[in-house]
């Protein structure tokens, strides 16, 4: 019987290695995969490179995880925040690598990865410096840029619904990047609200069919991201002190 | 005396130019404000990056739901015929010509419509992008919304832009707090100028060169709290 | 008020003019638009290219739109089935342009279209005949060949349920072809079984979002292909015989 | 005397190599055999092109419903926990190699593992390639299921396919009705060869050098009506 659910957040991150890609699933704080994040910092991979669409706020979730210092590269459309402090000071320390990506080249990068596709063209950041060094084409008389897929080893996405087969549906606006990414990791890692028994999710409404989906665990009630920065929270390995 | 508008009030003016059934989206920041001033009589389908079409208005306090926010991160409402679809979906969306409109800040406009908008190219600063590069390429129209002059009162609207671009000869209209400038193949053309200020003191405001003397209009708009 | 619906099909077709390419919904007989079909065949639009995966069946539907003699070209992945006559004696009397596309470069050729990619690599038909001619690219030590967008002027496609603002639902398999299609063309034209009211279908499961919709017509009871050619339908223009 | 396979024992023997779990296409036509074949206690997702994962088996008369068709246009079923999707995600899941195995027919394979299944070349033919180029280069595994010689008695797996490839290098394993060969980076290896032909004859109803003489076992399969 196929059972992609496993007991613990431990188990779930427990493949992660040294030096891996990992997707981060969300944006703002709708989808952030919170509770798997910390169990990557308790898990301790090191040298990892981390691709989410921002660069984590206050010192939890992914900021935390940039805080712990196993994080060598961050690749992002836009790292700034009002509570980007913690990567703002690695960058300007120098210790950490960033790669800028405009946020739908990054959305298409991250699809075409998952989707066997070995490059695309896109008219974004023609004539700017983000393109600088990029191989060029014309098509129908405008120029486009080559961007090429971002692979990455693992994704960590947080969903609503989840079956065994790995079938997930997400809520409102937090499906944003999960999809693309669970598509693009060669081990998909999910925290779910809520798992159900196979064929509870109607076959129309599935958003991520199971194909792309390795691992799942329950978190009946994911944190608040928001909650725990207004509460001072500093996730630290091991305690949030 | 200039009587220039207020933010509020070049978002008001920015609102009578969206018609009927026009798909939009809303840069981060104060091209936010135009929703609220949507003609009662039209109905517009905003478009979030985040994956939303038809945002509602912000939510009551007991409405709040962090899963469901703009692309600005602020918590939003869905509107009845609203839809959500992950980023590369929204992204295909933006880059495939699709959005009518779109509304966005700028540092810097130049005269042949490209637009600086994402980095002021200080060595100390953090870069960061955005969906800016997508949507300054993928909508049909770029609205600029802007202050004419920085607060030092230098020239946001020059002849050649020397911040980073976010794209070249991207924008329409540029809709600042003093005039209403479009893009045109042949130069920047004043289509509405606040009443007070002359058309030569408008040009010496702009560093490109502005045409539209005989032919521009009053600017104008309500008087708005 | 926004509001896409007409009345009648001969409404929704009304624009389709003569030499334009016409994306066509609809695997197999799940998701053909037949009765947007028949009132393309009606309104008489000559010189088009058509776009489908197959090449038509019996005398109905796109069949019977290619057996109106107002087609120049079909662009298709596999035009033979057991009852392509109609296309097959065109192709043979040297009547219609034949472009074949592997299957999934066909979809990803339309999906970039509507998405705003101008051009993309596949490893599809590398080493084959059909990659002839083509770019080619080295993305990982692997060999891919670039492929250009399908946009087009038209899109007739099959529905579920559908609203006033566009929004699509698909039934079970028929979905195929239809939401890339809606993004594909300049002008999209939808049949659908059923027009609700705004609001009514949820929006996480919401296929097409109704921006990629320009016309939408309510077709109740949609005709099936299979039992009109089983009993020996020929569709000819405002007449069935 | 040799006891050749009938297709529906190839399809069994097939079906043995297929994993828990495994997503797994099957190619039109006699591919789809194997589905009947999964051992009982393994769980198995099968995918169609048209966009569908989890199908189930033929459905009894009352329940077909032609909406809900697979790649070969045949009425199927669907088991809980299955998923529909559109045909650029379908090819993207292909493409992307996603799916464990798929199995097609062929025309005729390469000792290199070329695979050519979708023209014989005849100037008359109406070209057709529907998604064999798309599974061919996208499933991790591609097995063929094929007779071992044509009617005529021609070889089948060759030392270059003269017919246009499907695919280069890409077939991992043939299954036909008198052996089970494994395409490896140093050439063919015979895996299995039903009982009664020697391996001298194999070699000779197979134009492409075979190895493995040593190492092959028997291949059986049970009595199926």
């Amino acid at each position: 019987m196929i059972n992609k659910i496993v007991d613990t957040l431990q188990d779930a991150v427990s493949t992660i290695e040294d030096g891996a890609i990992v997707l981060i699933s969300g944006f703002g704080e709708s989808g952030n995969p919170t509770e798997l994040t910390h169990a990557l910092i308790d898990h301790g991979a090191r040298e990892l490179t981390l691709v989410n669409n921002n660069a984590g706020n206050g010192h939890v979730g992914l900021a935390a995880l940039l805080e712990s210092g196993n994080v060598r590269k961050m690749v992002c459309s836009f790292p700034r925040s009002t509570d980007s402090g913690v990567f703002d000071n690695l960058y300007r320390e120098g210790k950490i690598e960033l790669e800028v990506v405009p946020q739908g080249t990054l959305a298409e990068r991250i699809r075409a990865a998952g989707a066997g596709i070995g490059g695309f063209y896109t008219k974004t950041s023609i004539g700017t410096p983000l393109a600088d060094g990029k191989e060029r084409r014309t098509y129908n008389c405008e120029e486009y840029v080559l961007e090429e897929p971002l692979h990455a080893d693992f994704a960590l996405v947080k969903a609503d619904l989840a079956d065994r087969w790995g079938n997930l549906t997400y809520r409102l606006a937090a499906r944003n990047f999960g999809p693309i990414m669970c598509s693009a990791a060669r081990t998909t890692i999910v925290q779910a609200r809520q798992i159900v028994p196979l064929g509870d999710i109607p076959p129309e409404t599935v958003v991520t069919p199971g194909i792309y989906v390795d691992y799942i665990v329950e978190v009946t009630n994911p944190a608040s991201e928001r909650e725990m920065i207004e509460n001072g929270v500093h996730y630290v390995s091991g305690a949030a002190e | 005396m200039t009587k220039k508008l207020t933010r509020r009030q070049v978002a008001w003016r920015i609102a009578q130019d969206i018609e009927e059934g026009n798909y939009v989206n809303l840069g981060i920041g104060q091209p936010e404000l135009v929703a609220n001033f949507i003609p009662a009589d039209r109905e517009i389908v905003f478009h979030s990056e985040n994956g939303i079409l038809g945002m509602g208005p912000e939510p009551g306090p007991n409405e709040v739901d962090y899963d469901l926010i703009n692309a600005g991160k602020k918590p939003v409402t869905m509107l009845p015929g609203g839809s959500f679809f992950h980023h590369a979906d929204s992204f295909g969306m933006i880059r495939g010509n699709h959005l009518d409109i779109c509304v966005l800040g700028a540092f810097q406009v130049s005269e042949k419509g490209d637009l600086a908008n994402w980095s002021t190219g200080g060595p100390d600063a953090v870069p960061a992008v955005g969906g800016a590069m997508d949507l300054a390429v993928g909508a049909r129209l770029v609205f600029v919304m802007t202050d004419h002059n920085t607060k030092k009162g230098d020239a946001k609207i020059v002849r050649k832009c020397t911040y980073p671009l976010t794209g070249p000869g991207v924008v329409n209209t540029i809709y600042s707090d003093i005039a209403v400038i479009d893009v045109r193949p042949d130069g920047l053309v004043v289509r509405e100028k606040v009443p007070g200020i002359s058309f030569d003191e408008l040009q010496a405001r702009t560093e490109a060169q502005i045409g539209g003397r005989a032919s521009c209009r009053e600017l104008s708009a309500p008087e708005i709290e």
